[in-house]
């Protein structure tokens, strides 16, 4: 059954040729790529969440958990493997996630976003009062190598680009697969009416909490690379304006398909990029007036554009 | 670094009655100021089912507004009889929260009541976005610093401690306005309306109660309440970009603590949240970062609802 | 609304699908146009934009006019950098280190940048530090105070600091303390609960520790950044009755805790030492109590010795902004007078051409210049960073006059309070500041 | 005797002051068509939801096949094979009618569904339309639910309870809110589905002429008691049925509050 259809084609397709872009594109425009994508990661986590009717206002927790371990396997156990830290930063994720979605899977509505909010920014605070990590200042990720071997310079951030479209192409693969599987659809239908969900003899809560642990997983992964991209990590990670950018993010590609949350991530680092290099004194406004916008006159997000189109053509 | 002293000198305090009245003070003014924030964001979510995002730009509004009249007026006229400040402040307050309030909701809420609540929450987060530049286009970045109805008030001793007299009046306009909230509840006709509202807004539309209206003047009395939040804070700090953000995940805890939609429970959830936070500072101040956020979740964990908030359970 | 869909939808379609073909095809556009392009990173939003961002932004803006126009007074009449226009790029610092790291890229390989002048926050200069080496761009931080920069960059070669580090404010600040003859047997301390504040605290209890060991700690306060309302703060120092209260405060948070400190009495009874005090030095109007001492971080602002070129900008940003420029400005204006003299230098007499990079590189390192706060030299930290002395003073307020100026002022030299190269500034204090030259 | 499907002893249940259950005893054997009739505020929705684990009883036993139902999730007794339908149709209403069906199969078939496999394979797409041409709703098949008539949607509701193959259906008014022409078309669909799979069915119902076609028993509810039980002409000629349930008629003055609690 691992048979892959024409959006698996198409996903993998579009990974291929931007890990071909690396060589061809300018510098600065796949080191944007790479930080859109790692951030559309932790989108993804949160629209996976949103389908079931959720909103995290705290997935930087995840995200922030992602990075650090990064950081702190190579300055305290000596990892310097790229691959063994994203592992170990998607391992410390999901326990914690384990830990905490027992909690979480109680709330809904307003009480998941301002508890998940609440828990996120413990994190900073603890963080914040750890001087030996630096603080707010955070620290800087130092000699990662990629199966034994290094890169320096340019060809390092090209790796991380790389490595960046690699992770991202097989986690929309497995999502887009998980949509259109049982627990997707069942996702939607908890959001829909959960006690019909609970009256087919399904556990609305198990379902949420694995969903949970895929969420977090995918935004561990999302915080990883991020920490490698940048070289840095800092506690504004867990910081809730952080994860209200995710939302915004989910809520302009919308839910309606696995790609949406890259396309917007992608856009979003563009438009944000060039509000802040022309209108410094009101990007966030403009960002602010997009997201109404979306809201008002796309509210599925911008992939309703793409799937309209589509609709009319067939 | 040598971390000594600190724990024998804790113990000693722990026991002394100036840190007694001391916690017992901070606690109650912190905790006025919070009520104060938080008044009008539980009042539009109790009307309105809104999660105000922006609740903490209507209150840097409000500063904003009243601290550069304030300004204005002792740097225009400097033989002003100074007290006449303090009208100007809520005056400000008052005009700048009708004005936002009202083209807010005229202008964009009204199109979008039939939204489920999240959605409105994101809204209100777009308008955060928007507000926080606009008072930055308006106002500028530079800091501003209106003390003078701050210092015209002098201080009190009570006990060994100083407090400014700034301060104590802030507890008493917190009274103040937690009690014309409750009078209006309570025993106006108006209220009764506004209670059927938040008790089942279905049967209130069928009963013939104008929801729009009631919708529109809820929400020009939050923005109000938060822009006078805004304001009688203003000379006690320096009004600078980005007090609003601040303050709005502080206004969260309160509301979530108490129960949303709560007046009393915003009441309670201040007091817990200030006197906690104040205990905090004089006795294990390395804790008081988290203070806040763990008792949010502590509540939330034991009754998701907040102390104040009533569980609906769904009919089938 | 519906028909209003129909034909927002494809405009939205055409206006997305035209922004993404212009972001991506947008070409790089060439450094060769005959200009010097420096990219300026400063706070232009947010809490820190009001006291450090904006005063910088119109000392950079002020100074780059004047020095395209040669009018500037002193070794620098030659036009702009070099004899070419300098062109700038401004970047607002607000939004965190990862979105800096982006910017920064852009700055470097999109517009590429012949250097970069900023940089306010610790976190973001650490962050930026290894990408300027990388990229190979000639990067003058020109305030973060993080000590960890040339710790962490052990052998820099694109990375410069014009401004000092914040171990010097608060090695200064003890020393200014026992200089004065204060009691240090109860010791208050109220910082944000941030990286600056907890190292300010730990550099000053560790340095006055060292220099007078009877010194006790009555209370550490760490309320949040941006707080504003300090309350129970003052009451519990307060009631820790102490003789010195120190405090790292900056920009909205240190007048507030001013204001409410001073309302209160606070400061009747306590001496009270504000590393960054000065940059509110003409706003308190005598809300601050006299004897409050006042740090500038360096011998910037009110502190600025009385030269030509001090005197020259002093006037200017007077003239153009109408308030007395205070130390962000100052200091702003050291970074980018130290990137001209090093790039004059290395064109060693060829005006009119971008200096060859390696060359301006060699000429920064170990560099001594001209700057608005006296004479600099980059003789720490293999070159990079600049040594200069501290000041602190005594706020004095005329009701009559309405102006406030500093009294007592006591001023260290560079060598009296900075650590040599290859320790740390944690090392040296513990160690009793082994070579350190004070002029008493 | 044999086990019975549903057995209940001396269940009670109050809330606050209103009893809505007091001391019910009922057996059901497997096969029967049972109707619960009475009036608003009786306790009939009470009693399923008590059954159907959405309410814990104040005290008593509800056993099913002979185990014991106290303390269990409404999840775990749908896997024992009991299923019910709702006054109000409880359907996932943005969703389309067939991705309705698919979810109900796809929960019928594991109560953990897959991370992998698609929900639309022909199988289900095939028992998907099977089951709605049962019931008469295929031409609502592509159509979201929340576009759908009342009476549709009450069908599609029990037609996803069934989907589970239970062996015992509880139907909570399964006519109201539907139109009086459509009634009994309605309820002719769904018994034969019933009859099709031998399910037993216990219904609430007001409308005393459906209950008198398709019950073999029914039970008078009246403020939170049974007050009779047995055969529909015995039921309907019991005195006190007439004056306390039938003569109310169905709308009932009495307060909406207090029986809906659940």
């Amino acid at each position: 059954m691992t048979y892959i259809d024409r959006t698996g084609l198409w996903l993998i397709a579009t990974a291929a040729i931007l890990v071909a872009g690396a060589f061809v594109l300018p510098h600065w425009l796949t080191f944007i790529l790479t930080l859109a994508l790692a951030k559309a990661l932790v989108v993804q986590g949160v629209v996976v969440q949103m389908r079931a009717g959720l909103v995290s206002f705290g997935q930087g927790l995840f995200f922030c958990v992602g990075g650090y371990a990064i950081g702190l396997g190579g300055n305290l156990l000596g990892i310097h493997d790229a691959f063994a830290l994203l592992a170990l930063g998607l391992v410390a994720s999901v326990g914690l996630a384990a830990v905490i979605g027992l909690l979480m899977t109680r709330y809904r509505d307003i009480f998941f976003a301002m508890l998940s909010l609440a828990l996120s920014m413990i994190l900073f605070g603890v963080l914040v009062k750890s001087q030996t990590l630096g603080s707010t200042d955070g620290f800087n990720v130092h000699g990662v190598s990629y199966l034994g071997v290094t890169f320096d310079g340019a060809n390092q951030k090209i790796a991380v680009y790389i490595l960046t479209v690699v992770v991202s192409c097989a986690c929309a693969l497995f999502l887009y697969r998980s949509q259109h599987a049982g627990i997707g659809r069942v996702c939607e239908a908890i959001r829909e009416n959960e006690i019909r969900v609970e009256y087919l003899g399904l556990s609305p809560r198990w379902i949420l909490y694995a969903q949970y642990l895929v969420a977090a997983a995918v935004s561990a992964l999302g915080g990883g690379l991020t920490a490698l991209a940048t070289g840095h990590i800092d506690p504004e990670m867990a910081f809730w304006t952080t994860s209200g950018e995710f939302v915004f993010i989910a809520l302009l590609g919308g839910t309606m398909h696995v790609a949406a949350p890259f396309v917007a991530a992608v856009l979003f680092a563009f438009v944000r990029t060039y509000a802040i290099e022309f209108t410094p004194h009101t990007w966030q406004m403009i960002l602010g007036l997009v997201l109404l916008g979306i809201i008002i006159f796309l509210p599925k997000g911008l992939w309703s554009l793409v799937s309209r189109n589509r609709r009319v053509k067939a | 670094m040598n971390v000594g002293a600190l724990p024998p000198a804790r113990m000693r305090r722990l026991t002394d009655m100036t840190t007694f009245y001391a916690i017992l003070m901070d606690g109650m003014i912190y905790a006025s100021w919070l009520f104060l924030v938080a008044a009008g964001l539980t009042v539009i979510y109790g009307v309105m089912r809104i999660l105000n995002m922006a609740h903490g730009s209507f209150y840097a509004i409000g500063a904003y507004s009243a601290a550069s009249l304030v300004g204005w007026y002792f740097s225009s006229n400097g033989e002003a009889n100074p007290y006449w400040s303090y009208a100007i402040l809520v005056g400000c307050a008052l005009l700048a929260g009708l004005v936002v309030g009202f083209v807010i909701e005229q202008g964009l809420l009204r199109f979008m009541y039939k939204r489920n609540e999240l959605l409105m929450v994101i809204v209100t987060y777009a308008l955060l976005l928007i507000l926080e530049d606009a008072t930055k286009l308006v106002f500028g970045v530079d800091p501003y610093f209106t003390y003078q109805p701050y210092s015209l008030l002098g201080r009190s001793m009570i006990g060994e401690l100083a407090f400014a007299n700034y301060d104590l009046a802030l507890v008493g306009a917190s009274v103040v306005v937690g009690g014309l909230c409750w009078f209006v509840l309570n025993r106006t006709h108006t209220g009764k309306v506004l209670r059927a509202v938040i008790h089942d807004r279905e049967i209130a539309v069928a009963m013939g109660v104008n929801v729009r209206l009631m919708f529109a003047g809820t929400f020009i009395v939050g923005t109000t309440l938060g822009a006078l939040a805004g304001a009688l804070t203003a000379p006690s700090i320096s009004v600078s970009p980005g007090i609003g953000v601040e303050v709005i995940v502080l206004a969260f805890a309160v509301v979530v603590v108490g129960g949303l939609g709560s007046i009393e429970g915003a009441v309670v959830g201040a007091l817990l949240v200030g006197l906690t936070r104040s205990m905090a500072v004089h006795l294990a101040p390395e804790i008081e970062l988290f203070v806040i956020y763990g008792v949010m979740s502590l509540v939330l964990a034991v009754r998701p609802q907040g102390l104040f908030g009533r569980t609906v359970a769904r009919k089938i | 609304m519906k028909r209003l869909k129909h034909i927002v939808r494809p405009m939205a379609v055409a206006t997305i699908a035209a922004a993404a073909i212009t972001a991506v095809a947008s070409p790089s556009v060439a450094a060769e146009n005959g200009k010097f392009r420096l990219g300026v990173v400063t706070f232009l939003s947010g809490g820190a934009a009001g006291p450090f961002g904006v005063p910088s932004i119109n000392g950079a803006k002020l100074l780059i006019n004047a020095l395209n126009e040669g009018k500037v007074p002193g070794p620098y009449g030659q036009k702009g950098i070099n004899g070419l226009e300098i062109e700038t790029v401004v970047i607002d610092e607000n939004g965190g280190a990862t979105k800096q790291v982006e910017e920064f890229r852009n700055l470097a390989e999109r517009h590429k940048v012949d250097a970069v002048v900023g940089y306010i926050s610790s976190g973001d200069c650490l962050a930026i530090s290894p990408v300027a080496e990388e990229l190979k761009v000639p990067t003058v931080m020109f305030d973060c105070g993080t000590s960890r920069l040339f710790e962490e960059n052990k052998t820099p070669r694109y990375v410069f600091r014009t401004g000092l580090d914040a171990a010097i404010d608060n090695i200064g600040a003890a020393r200014y303390v026992v200089d004065t003859n204060r009691k240090t047997s109860a010791v208050a301390s109220i910082q944000q609960n941030y990286a600056w504040g907890q190292d300010s605290w730990a550099d000053f209890r560790a340095a006055l520790t060292q220099l007078k060991p009877e010194t006790k700690i009555a209370t550490e306060q760490f309320p949040k950044l941006f707080q504003g309302q300090y309350g129970a703060e003052i009451s519990a120092i307060a009631v820790s009755k102490p003789d010195v209260i120190h405090t790292s405060f900056w920009g909205g948070d240190m007048e507030a805790f001013v204001l409410q400190g001073a309302a209160r009495g606070l400061f009747d009874k306590s001496a009270a030492i504000l590393t960054c005090g000065e940059s509110a030095l003409d706003r308190l109007k005598g809300q601050a109590p006299n004897g409050l001492i006042l740090g500038a971080r360096g011998p910037f602002g009110a502190f600025a010795p009385k030269n030509e070129l001090s005197e020259w900008f002093h006037k200017s940003y007077v003239a153009q902004v109408e308030m007395a420029p205070s130390y962000p400005a100052y200091k702003m204006a050291q970074a980018i007078l130290g990137l001209k003299a090093a790039a004059e230098k290395a064109a060693a007499g060829k005006t009119g051409i971008v200096p060859e990079k390696e060359k301006v590189l060699d000429a920064f390192t170990n560099l001594t210049f001209e700057s608005v706060s006296g004479t600099v030299a980059m003789s720490r930290a293999n070159g990079h960073q600049a040594l200069q002395g501290i000041s602190y003073g005594e706020y004095r307020y005329d009701a009559k006059t309405k102006q406030a100026s500093l009294a007592n002022v006591k001023s260290y030299a560079g060598d009296c309070v900075t650590p040599p190269d290859g320790t740390t500034a944690a090392e040296w204090i513990k160690a009793g500041f082994p070579g350190a030259k004070c002029g008493n | 005797m044999s086990t019975p499907i549903l057995e209940t002893k001396g269940l009670c249940r109050s809330f606050g002051a209103v009893i809505a259950a007091k001391d019910i005893n009922v057996r059901i054997e497997a096969g029967e068509v049972v109707g619960v009739i009475g009036s608003n505020g009786a306790g009939k929705t009470t009693f399923i939801n008590m059954v159907t684990g959405y309410l814990p009883p104040s005290s008593g036993d509800i056993r099913f096949e002979g185990h014991t139902l106290i303390g269990k999730a409404p999840r775990k007794i749908i896997r024992m094979g009991m299923a019910r339908s709702f006054q109000v149709a409880q359907l996932f209403p943005e969703l389309s009618v067939l991705e309705n069906m698919l979810i109900a199969l796809v929960a019928a078939e594991s109560p953990r569904p897959s991370f992998l496999n698609p929900v639309s394979t022909p199988a289900r797409l095939r028992q998907a339309d099977e089951i709605l041409t049962e019931f008469g709703v295929e031409r609502f098949r592509d159509s979201l639910v929340s576009a759908v008539p009342q009476g549709a949607r009450k069908l599609i509701d029990i037609a996803m309870a069934l989907i589970g193959t239970p062996r015992m259906l509880l139907l909570d008014e399964p006519t109201s809110g539907v139109s009086v022409e459509e009634k009994f078309p309605l309820m002719d669909t769904v018994m034969r589905a019933v009859r099709h799979h031998g399910v037993t069915v216990l219904f609430v119902e007001h409308d005393m002429e459906i209950v008198e076609r398709y019950v073999s028993r029914v039970l008078a509810f009246y403020s939170g008691e049974i007050i009779s039980d047995g055969i529909p002409a015995q039921v309907f000629a019991d005195n006190r049925v007439r004056e306390l349930v039938i003569g109310h008629g169905h709308g009932a003055p009495a307060s909406e509050k207090s029986r809906s609690k659940a």
